[in-house]
């Protein structure tokens, strides 16, 4: 499969858009999961609904409301151009925005669960040798968390991948800028005839996230088998 | 003194109260299955807040109800063995060993008087039962602690391995004079350990 | 002899219409079912989806498309019935900019003015007013130096949304939508012969049973249902 | 906040689409879930993929693949019509369709946590008690999965209520039979003016899934007390 | 013949081999920690397959490499109680000693024989110990097992406890005649329960 300089570089800007999500909303993801999983604070269940909304509401209405934060009238926008100059309207930036925050509710759900299942009585053991809660936290709790941390990573990094609505309402179809294969596979739907280029790129989007998919399954199982028993 | 205990909890429905004061060795902790044994070893450990009271060990007060001492856990410098062996599943036997040491000096001794040195690049999934308890005891003396609390660290041990375990819990309490709060349900080992016997 | 089948109750034609024409549809067919007809049930989506789901088999009596070309698909595919293909309104299409901003477009200075930023249009390779502009801006001789600042919206609606959030200085959509929005103004308009004209086509479907269709078609090509859609804003075909 | 016939009408659809796709995805999510973590077999990370793809790929284009299998030609379709007169095409089964294949790899992911976290010593403890494979899962690996069946749940009764782009590139929006929120939500986004219609629908949305969300917290905090220690 | 084993299996970096034929009673297993007892009760179980060798209990064959018999652990009929409890944590005490018994009629006589009636509506995180361990005994005498494997049973419990399940082992032993297979590490238990002792 031969894909033109352009179709490459949408290849390209796609992985820029959906690592740069990944990463940036990874320590974000795993916070609120903590947060979901172990605080008792007024206003969690709010947190919760919150974190969920891009799930719930069209990709549509995410991005429009992505539009009215960030656009230079907005709340972020006007402070982003105030103290940095800078705009993310139709900027790869922007997509990768739109990427992370539709890709975060399925990160928090996955991070939470392992949270959730990790055996306090470990962290109390760390306590007593010493460990303050940060240690523990992150020498017992983190790693324990790690199947659901790769799990909200594969699920993430796939869904950015595949974030189309949003991205298109908030930074719309920039070549080169913020094009990525979801926006160039609609694009091409959208024409008649269009359906080799469909095929195609979306056989890239496939191959890409079949490779996420066999590194996390990979690091799983080496985790795994030191974990369990028969 | 060594251990100075005045404490009252409610545990679900069980209602757990105890006051002890023993001097240096080691203070055995006796009583029925239930009675309590591991809440009071949790409470001065600082996992368990009493309700009342307070928790002395030599000359520190990790715990007073009246003034609103309460010392974390992590700064109680406590060597706890657990009742079950509560090794970190995703560390190594080595790590597991290490991870409460100011110094990994003292690892190759202790591993040795212990006989898990084979052990160390091992996961402790693959442990057995008197392995990994060994292991425990390891890591809870390797962590520097200022007193031992023992929740029968020597069930599952072989006589030969439990008759090491038990000459060298002598020597800690002759030689490092560490307060040992330990509980047992064996009466052989109660009697030559204890130096007081607290029954609760 | 016990009554073997109750005669079929009379189906409603399904009509396949573009998502922009939602309103207009509704309302048609709000009139048709006043005048004493089975309501027809409308699926709204874009022309492409509707038109491959046509393809694909789908039961439909009506096709209202919003582009020429989906509606020359199915034409082509031998999938609408010959001779009932019609023009049913038409569009216009024009330059806005945010209310109280952005000068009047003039043809000498078009290519700067466009040029001030980005410049919000529908996706020039696969919505058609996208492809519509391209052509104006082409034969207006400005697309080489304007292409380089057109940021492609996903339809003309989300075009309209960034210029009314200040996100572009100007926007390129359809006058029945700067029409209903006031948050924009209309600084400009293509003339007529700048592009295709911009013509959206109904068509019976060779798949459909409903035989209420054809009345419901002639409904909307009558004067009467014309008035319907110009009340919306879009021009007679 | 009053909400005219129509909209409810669309509302009821919403609930009945996302309810249905749910339930339906649920037995087929966990038995995939429990082959993915438990079963060793050629082809498993071709299934893993398989799984994944409608979270990867655009969802116009699963929309325009369940076209393509359930149109009166395509495989599907046709075996569903000779069979059973049915078509699924513009209708609200359709709709719950599209709806479940984007939730199933949501599922299936949550789920799959949850299992592969499920203490194996557990289940040969069941099999010594007499247990058979069948009865060791319905009563240990099941019960136990529970977070990750709760967790799956509401992410994939939140991902139903806000599908868009798969249902209506396969059954189009067709009031009062396939128009749930999400796509009442565009057509209103659509039509000029309609913004206060998005809010209130949006609005919607949001509290359906929050009372997913509320009964699923709570459901798990009683679940949770029970199995966590000090 | 009680049980007649002779299994061999790689286990990690252990090879674990054993051979013995008992009579009726009780078979205790001693040796020291890590040398193989838990995998040979596993082996026996059905837990664990033996590279090679066979496994009968009683006038049945469990495990026979050589004709390929492998009975899985459901058809075994064993009684198993874990070097730790494996108490199901999601269903109640009750449930757990419910969960592989024929006939819930023996449940109030076994619970009041190891003192946990009181326990029945709990949950298994809650419970101490010794709780555990008990009800562990008593999840498998409830299963109706056709011969128990003991593993460790009486670490953890108190020596009045204690006395109590030793006798009704023996009781046991004398009257329903199970063939028993034990691991313990007291000298006195093994004793005194011992029809015949197997060191590995
Ligand atoms: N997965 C594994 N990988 C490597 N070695 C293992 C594994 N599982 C068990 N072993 C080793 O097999 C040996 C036998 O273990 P087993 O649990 O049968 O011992 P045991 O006699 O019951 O000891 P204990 O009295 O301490 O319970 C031990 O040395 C153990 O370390
Ligand atoms: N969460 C809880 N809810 C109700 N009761 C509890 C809970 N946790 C502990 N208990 C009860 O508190 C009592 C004390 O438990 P503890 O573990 O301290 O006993 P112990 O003396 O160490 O017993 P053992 O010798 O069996 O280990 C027990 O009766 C136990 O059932
Ligand atoms: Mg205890
Ligand atoms: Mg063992």
């Amino acid at each position: 499969m031969i894909l033109s300089d352009a179709e490459w570089e949408v290849v390209r800007l796609s992985l820029l858009v959906g690592g740069t999500a990944c990463m940036a909303a990874l320590p974000v993801a795993f916070g609120l999961a903590w947060l979901l999983a172990r605080a008792r604070f007024p206003g969690r269940l709010v947190l919760d609904a919150l974190v969920h909304l891009p799930l719930v509401v069209p990709p549509v209405v995410t991005g429009w409301l992505l539009l009215l934060a960030f656009a230079p009238g907005g709340p972020i926008g006007r402070w982003l151009l105030d103290w940095f100059g800078v705009t993310v309207l139709f900027r790869w930036t922007g997509a990768a925005i739109a990427a992370a925050v539709m890709a975060l509710p399925l990160m928090v759900r996955a991070m939470r669960l392992s949270i959730e299942a990790v055996d306090r009585r470990l962290e109390s053991a760390a306590r007593t040798l010493g460990a303050d809660p940060w240690r523990v936290f992150r020498t017992v709790t983190l790693p324990l968390s790690l199947p659901g941390i790769m799990a909200g990573l594969v699920l993430g990094f796939a869904r950015s991948i595949g974030e189309f609505g949003a991205t298109i309402t908030f930074v719309s179809s920039v070549p080169g800028e913020t094009e990525t294969l979801p926006l160039a596979i609609y694009a091409a739907l959208q024409t008649p005839g269009g359906e080799n280029s469909v095929w195609r790129l979306a056989a890239v989007s496939v191959s890409l996230s079949l490779v996420a998919l066999i590194a996390s399954e990979w690091l799983g199982r080496r985790w795994g088998r030191r974990l369990h028993v028969l | 003194m060594s251990f100075d205990v005045d404490v009252r909890c409610q545990v679900g429905e069980a209602a757990i109260a105890l006051r002890f004061a023993t001097g240096a060795g080691v203070t055995v902790l006796v009583g029925p299955s239930g009675v309590g044994k591991s809440s009071v070893l949790n409470m001065v450990a600082g996992l368990l807040t009493p309700d009342d009271g307070h928790v002395r060990v030599g000359e520190r007060t990790l715990f007073h109800a009246a003034t609103g001492v309460n010392l974390p856990p992590q700064r109680r410098h406590v060597g706890y063995v657990f009742q079950e062996p509560r090794l970190f599943p995703h560390k190594r036997v080595r790590a597991n060993l290490l991870y409460g040491a100011p110094d990994a000096a003292p690892l190759t001794a202790t591993a040795a008087m212990l006989d898990i040195g084979h052990l160390l690049e091992r996961w402790p999934a693959s442990l057995s039962g008197g392995e990994a308890r060994r292991v425990a005891i390891g890591r809870a003396l390797l962590s520097d602690p200022a007193f031992l609390l023992l929740d029968e660290p020597m069930s599952s041990l072989d006589p030969t391995r439990r008759e090491e375990v038990l000459r060298d819990i002598e020597r800690i309490r002759d030689e490092s004079r560490l307060p040992i709060l330990m509980v047992t349900h064996d009466a052989q080992e109660a009697e030559r350990l204890a130096t007081s016997i607290v029954r609760m | 002899p016990a009554v073997l089948a109750e005669p079929a109750a009379r189906s409603a034609p399904l009509v396949l219409a573009a998502a922009s024409m939602q309103e207009a549809m509704s309302a048609a067919a709000d009139e048709w079912a006043r005048r004493g007809h089975v309501r027809p049930v409308i699926a709204f989506a874009a022309s492409s989806a509707l038109a491959r789901q046509a393809q694909a088999g789908g039961r439909a009596d009506l096709f209202v498309s919003a582009d020429e070309q989906w509606m020359d698909v199915l034409a082509r595919g031998g999938l609408i019935v010959p001779g009932t293909r019609a023009d049913l309104v038409r569009n216009r299409l024009v330059v806005v900019a945010p209310v109280g901003r952005g000068e009047r477009i003039t043809v000498r200075r078009i290519a700067t003015i466009l040029s001030a930023g980005p410049l919000a249009m529908a996706d020039p390779r696969a919505v058609p007013a996208g492809r519509y502009g391209e052509a104006a801006l082409t034969r207006l001789g400005v697309w080489q130096s304007v292409a380089p600042h057109v940021v492609r919206a996903a339809d003309v609606r989300a075009a309209l949304a960034l210029v009314e959030r200040g996100a572009a200085p100007y926007g390129i959509v359809y006058a029945t939508d700067a029409r209903a929005s006031r948050k924009v103004r209309v600084v400009g308009v293509f003339p007529a012969d700048s592009h295709p004209p911009i013509l959206y086509p109904v068509a019976r479907l060779r798949n459909g049973v409903s035989p209420d269709a054809e009345g419901f078609r002639r409904f909307l090509l009558s004067p009467a249902g014309r008035a319907i859609f110009a009340r919306f804003g879009f021009a007679a075909a």
